[in-house]
């Protein structure tokens, strides 16, 4: 190999480095707690932006991180599965809703296509809250098992006790979630998705089936919401439904937006600071959402772009110098 | 009983028309689905709750200040927070959800989180064929259908009325005509705010006040203009009614829980087989 | 895209570091000095959200209860002296947000005793995690869930009464009071205690020789009470049974005298009457019986008077919500006085023997080892508050009894 | 023979015809213009033949093959290729890379193949790269390859447009007025474009308000008023018929 093509995987590889080694320096828990739940939102606001690829906006994430969440912990605790065979299972169980009800949704454009999304996210809650007898109610399900341990003698020695076990998980599921899409949207899949985004009646007459790509990036994004449910599940150990409704959804969007939906990176720079914001701002108390606030006005009135373009405006300043 | 049912459900139906037609005057003139407007319509109730316990004002002139005093704050809201992005949904949402943090905390602040309660501007009860009605609720029936009604009569008979119709059907083409896009918006958005703070002050007088009230507001809001189709006035008022007697109705046929699966069921449906609505065009 | 990844793998550098200095600049909290060390207590309040309604109240009270120990000079423990630090933290609405905050309060914080908590699906998730880190917890709440007291929650205590433990003394005063009232239908919030309530509301009331007509469930979101009580009418009681939050039991009682119902409505949970009489407004605040008392009677306990006078002076109101939240901290910070030990493990060990603890409505002792397995629950005189044509009537002071 | 068949064609929007009872055909290898006043249901004659409108009535044969009312991309798969009269583009994308999105229509990958960065994707994606550039090249926008297609001037837009639609790899090529707007030489330079194209054995058939263009591109011209056919033939035929300078002096403009 030469240097061109061992240079640009330098900074990459460090930050995997880095990511690795962090249990090693920081051993106090909650900061832990607070990077895994960092990885839950990255995986959502990530996905979330994979079904933004095709132009279309869905509230409909909380509703499939609920049934991701449900469909892992009934299959674990009611059937007896290992987590590992649940985990993929719940993900492909809100793909597979995501594709029925996905399938007549596409037709609405704009925002239309929202708000039923929006509504469907209600209606999943809805559905879990009365359907008792499988779902617990209100309350949910509580003390779901932890992932079953994986142990390579000598190798490695995962059981799930500690929180480092369940960030290597997390960092897991980001990695997974991350190079999966992007190597979609690279490919000349995410071409077809940001043509049909760019001029729906274009991609037609080129012969893109821009339905086809609208329900496929709907049900792919829905897939990695499911899976974050179940790890979300699985994590707290504790589901109820009041943990899916709207506010999830509208976070998930929020951690979009802010980041910068134009980029791949956007939603993760996203979730990571507006992870952090709430963890930072506790000391307000009950005014804590004005700090929230604040910060989504700054970015949507000057950084219209998202956090992400932050560096690029710094490069522009620079360059007439 | 049914009638007791069908009268419930006629309440509470003019309530979701006040808040849907406020949020389908915006939607369709400014273009923008204003999220926040649950919480103007509970910043009205508060407002009222200001002049009429505070201030020991009559409560239908607080009623007045308040629509009037909503509506300028609606004004000052499009003009900063919705006008630069009526071109962009996700910045349009995100900003709007900014709103909805902003003011719930400001109301949290100043107000407190304690329970507050509008006193009845007339007590008693009164009895319609069989059917039981307090007083406070024959007088949100009654002052939901005036405002409806003086809204119906503004769009018909004023100029600007006429205005926003044309900016609603086409913004390029009303600019082209030269209409002032900008100042309808702001006379839509007063008006749309001005009606939610109706439905707050009037809900507030029949039953409590807290900060959090907004967010049912704005669902059954979404619900009915999406039922109705958007902007649509009289589709707004149809709608508004039939989710209204659904949760009259179903509630006391079956539960709360069913009442509100239905009225789910009948929105997703709506959008599924005629997504512009039942009046809705195009 | 390499660009953007180094700069990803900047920011998430940068950000670690971020929260590290953060976290250590709020894990040193008041540095001890030599005559007076700090004690933390945890308080675990839902800040925002609408829940906050109920639970910034408890705070404050919490609050006052921290000070009052404070001007009297803190707590002694082998001749150390202690000021008592509160820790508040907002838990917010969600399971993980109820998580995320204890979590930080257990291991950052690294408080060994906590107080608080409302939100009624985070209640059981965050008593795992507690009884998990041996942290000593006083409920300011509790659903009747059965798993949320039990023999294997050593470390759980609640000392304010719930619904529960108050339905045979409200139902017996309804008995002697309302003769006439045989059929009882009851209102119940959807919460995840709901089903046991009813179930045990049931056993006393067949006991007492009522005929249970049917529970109603409603979502504790619901706002018009029309529909649900017209529902609940056709049903014809004699009596409502209700479990209400001060804003339900107010609309409830509102909506059941508007559409005609002459009948007593009871309600279980320990709602402040004052707030139900000004939601329900004075023409429909009668035949109301509820298991809290009027705070401002002139017949409240001496203490309950010092508190409210200090919640006034502090926050200019007071209801029951606000009162409430002083006894789970008080109860706790005597019994680790009465166990001169600042580990858990004995605190927890001496509180279940308490057999006199005062609490702001009298006192009170531990007991519930039969009817919860374990003997963490205050079992105090409690109020009963009768509404009488517009009127509040603190009607006596009783003690359930729990096994 | 006939490439493309059209018989009895007829949209009703509401109550009134935008194109009534149309038939003519397009033979392999011509070049055939179809022209007429605003309004005469020219863009709705395409409209209907690439499939975002159904037909009232009628047929549309290709190639023997009945595409009545098939969904667009499955028309333009088939070979049928249209342009648009307002400048339809990818606007986020650059030249080069509006014209590989077309490309892919051309590729045989498979949503794994092309997921999973496999060789053989990866041999195709260099194999488009090629030929976009190829395209590019053919059309002569080589110069601003990488600009922005937003930001290019509005000849060039138009232009681009093409190049978008022949990297679709059309058997027939739908051109939407490609001369509106445009400048005296961009005009030349895009007619030569045009008939470059249609030398290399491309049908085509466009939609021309700019009359001599028109007369001097194609071989055989049908025109239409108010929705109906009302003459077809060749340039000259066409110059000669009354009914013909009657509609246009009737809408009075552009008259042949």
């Amino acid at each position: 190999m030469d240097r061109r093509k061992i240079v640009p995987l330098l900074s990459p590889a460090i930050l995997l480095i880095v990511l690795l080694l962090v249990p090693v320096f920081i051993s106090q828990p909650y900061v832990l707690h607070v990077l895994i739940v960092m990885g839950i939102n990255i995986t959502l606001a990530t996905s979330l932006r994979f079904i933004a690829t095709v132009g279309q906006f869905s509230l409909a994430h909380a509703g499939m991180v609920s049934i991701g969440a449900y469909s892992s912990a009934l299959l674990v605790i009611k059937l007896g599965l290992s987590f590992w065979a649940a985990l993929p299972l719940a993900g492909l169980t809100a793909m597979s809703i995501a594709f029925l009800v996905g399938s007549p949704f596409v037709r609405l454009k704009g925002i239309y296509f929202t708000m039923v999304t929006l509504f469907l996210t209600e209606f999943i809650t809805l559905l879990v809250t009365e359907w008792r007898n499988l779902t617990g109610g209100v309350q949910g399900i509580i003390s779901i098992p932890r992932p079953n341990a994986i142990v390579l003698p000598g190798l490695l020695n995962l059981t799930f006790a500690s929180k480092v076990d369940f960030y290597y998980l997390a960092l897991a599921m980001v990695g997974f979630t991350l190079i999966s899409l992007y190597a979609i949207e690279s490919s000349r899949i995410g071409i077809a998705f940001s043509s049909v985004r760019q001029s729906e009646a274009l991609a037609e007459s080129i012969g893109v089936n821009s339905a086809g790509f609208r329900i496929l990036a709907f049900s792919l994004g829905c897939f990695f919401a499911g899976i974050a449910g179940a790890f979300y599940g699985h994590y707290f150990s504790a589901i109820a439904p009041g943990s899916f409704g709207f506010l999830l959804s509208i976070n998930v969007f929020i951690y979009m937006v802010v980041g910068g939906l134009r980029r791949f990176a956007g939603p993760i720079i996203g979730a990571i600071i507006l992870t952090l914001i709430p963890e930072l701002a506790r000391a307000f108390k009950e005014y804590e959402p004005f700090v929230f606030a604040a910060i989504l006005l700054v970015v949507i009135f000057f950084l219209r772009e998202g956090l992400i373009s932050l560096p690029v405006l710094f490069r522009k300043r620079r360059a007439p110098r | 009983m049914i009638e007791q049912n069908i009268l419930n459900g006629l309440m509470s139906g003019w309530i979701y028309i006040l808040v849907a037609l406020g949020l389908t005057l915006v939607l369709s003139i400014v273009g923008i689905v204003q999220l926040a407007h649950g919480e103007v319509y509970m910043i009205g109730a508060y407002t009222v709750y200001c002049f009429c316990v505070v201030l020991g004002l009559n409560f239908f002139l607080s009623l007045l200040i308040s629509i009037l005093l909503v509506g300028l704050l609606g004004v000052v809201l499009e003009r900063f927070f919705l006008r630069p992005f009526r071109d962009d949904v996700e910045g349009a949402i995100v900003s709007t959800i900014a709103l909805i943090l902003i003011l719930q905390t400001a109301v949290v602040g100043i107000a407190g989180v304690g329970y507050k309660e509008i006193p009845s501007p007339i007590q008693g009860v009164l009895t319609i064929l069989g059917a039981r009605l307090s007083w406070e609720r024959l007088i949100a029936i009654l002052a939901s259908m005036v405002l409806v009604s003086a809204l119906l009569i503004f769009i018909e008979k004023t100029r600007t009325g006429q205005a926003m119709i044309a900016v609603s059907e086409n913004r390029e083409a009303a600019a082209l005509q030269g209409i002032n896009v900008n100042r309808v918006s702001s006379v839509a958005m007063f008006m749309g705010c001005g009606l939610a703070a109706a439905a707050g002050a009037l809900t507030g007088a029949i039953f409590d006040l807290t900060p959090f009230m907004g967010g049912f507001a704005l669902m059954k809001g979404i619900g009915v203009i999406i039922v109705g189709g958007l902007g649509s006035i009289p589709g707004a008022i149809i709608a508004g009614l039939i989710l209204g007697l659904v949760d009259g109705v179903v509630t006391a046929l079956f539960s709360v829980q069913v009442a509100s699966i239905t009225g789910l069921i009948v929105i997703i449906l709506i959008l599924l087989f005629r997504p512009q609505g039942l009046f809705g065009h195009g | 895209m390499m660009k953007r990844l180094s700069l990803i793998s900047l920011m998430v550098m940068l950000v670690c570091g971020l929260t590290l200095s953060i976290c250590a600049k709020e894990s040193s909290a008041a540095p001890p000095t030599a005559e007076t060390k700090t004690l933390k207590i945890g308080v675990m309040s839902n800040l925002t959200g609408p829940i906050s309604t109920a639970a910034i109240p408890h705070t404050r009270g919490t609050q006052v209860a921290v000070d009052w120990i404070n001007s009297k000079g803190g707590i002694t423990i082998k001749g150390q002296k202690y000021l008592i630090e509160p820790v508040i933290e907002d838990v917010k609405e969600t399971v993980d947000t109820a998580i995320t905050a204890v979590t930080k309060l257990v291991e950052l914080h690294k408080v060994k005793f906590a107080v608080g908590l409302i939100g009624p699906t985070q209640i059981l998730p965050v008593t795992s995690l507690t009884e998990q880190a041996k942290v000593i917890r006083s409920l300011w709440h509790g659903e009747g869930h059965p798993k949320e007291l039990s023999a294997d929650t050593p470390y759980t205590f609640r000392v304010s009464v719930i619904p529960r433990d108050f339905i045979v003394p409200l139902l017996k005063y309804q008995v002697k009071t309302y003769p006439e009232v045989k059929k009882i239908s009851m209102l119940f919030i959807e919460n995840p205690g709901a089903a046991p309530l009813f179930e045990r509301t049931k056993k006393v009331a067949e006991a007492l020789g009522l005929t249970v007509l049917g529970l109603y469930v409603y979502p504790v979101s619901t706002r018009d009470f029309y529909p649900l009580v017209t529902k609940v009418m056709a049903s014809n009681p004699d009596a409502i049974i209700t479990d209400g939050l001060p804003h339900l039991a107010g609309g409830t009682l509102k909506a059941a005298r508007e559409l005609g119902f002459k009948g007593p409505i009871i309600n279980l949970a320990p709602t402040c009457p004052n707030v139900v009489l000004k939601i329900a407004g004075k023409p429909f605040a009668d035949n109301f019986i509820v298991g809290a008392p009027d705070v401002y009677s002139p017949k409240m306990t001496p203490m309950i008077k010092t508190v409210r006078t200090m919640l006034l002076d502090k926050y200019k109101e007071v209801t029951w919500d606000y009162i409430r939240g002083f006894d789970p901290t008080w109860w706790m910070i005597q019994a680790i006085e009465k166990a001169q030990s600042l580990d858990p493990t004995d605190v927890a060990k001496t509180w279940e023997k308490m057999d006199r603890i005062e609490a702001t409505t009298g006192i009170g002792k531990m007991g519930g080892q039969q009817s919860y397995g374990i003997n963490h629950v205050g079992v105090i005189p409690f109020a009963i508050t009768r509404m009488v044509n517009g009127e509040l009537e603190h009607v006596g002071w009783f003690t359930p009894d729990i096994p | 023979m006939a490439t493309l068949q059209i018989t009895g064609l007829t949209k009703y929007f509401g109550g009134l015809a935008a194109v009534h009872e149309i038939d003519f055909d397009v033979n392999r290898g011509e070049l055939v213009g179809l022209i007429g006043p605003n309004g005469a249901g020219k863009t709705t004659m395409f409209s209907l033949i690439t499939g975002s409108l159904r037909p009232t009535r009628g047929k549309v044969v290709f190639n023997g093959k009945d595409i009545t009312g098939q969904k667009p991309h499955l028309i333009a798969k088939v070979g049928v290729v249209r342009t648009f009269q307002a400048t339809t583009l990818f606007s986020q994308y650059t030249v080069l890379e509006n014209v590989i999105a077309a490309c892919h229509l051309e590729s045989k990958i498979s949503f794994w193949e092309a997921a999973l960065h496999t060789p053989s994707s990866r041999r195709s994606e260099e194999a488009i790269l090629s030929r976009a550039s190829d395209i590019v090249h053919f059309v002569g926008l080589e110069a601003c390859k990488d600009q922005p297609a937003g930001s290019l001037p509005h000849g060039y837009k138009r232009v681009l447009g093409i190049a978008v639609s022949m990297a679709a790899g059309p058997q027939l090529l739908l051109l939407d007025e490609p001369l509106s707007g445009m400048n005296v030489e961009e005009v030349d330079r895009t007619v030569a474009l045009i008939k470059r194209i249609w030398e290399r054995g491309t049908t085509i058939l466009l939609i021309e308000h700019n009359m001599r263009a028109a007369m001097n591109l194609c071989q055989r011209i049908v025109v239409l008023q108010m929705g109906k056919k009302i003459a077809e033939g060749t340039p000259e035929m066409i110059k000669a018929n009354r009914e013909v300078i009657q509609a246009y002096l009737g809408s009075g403009k552009n008259a042949p």
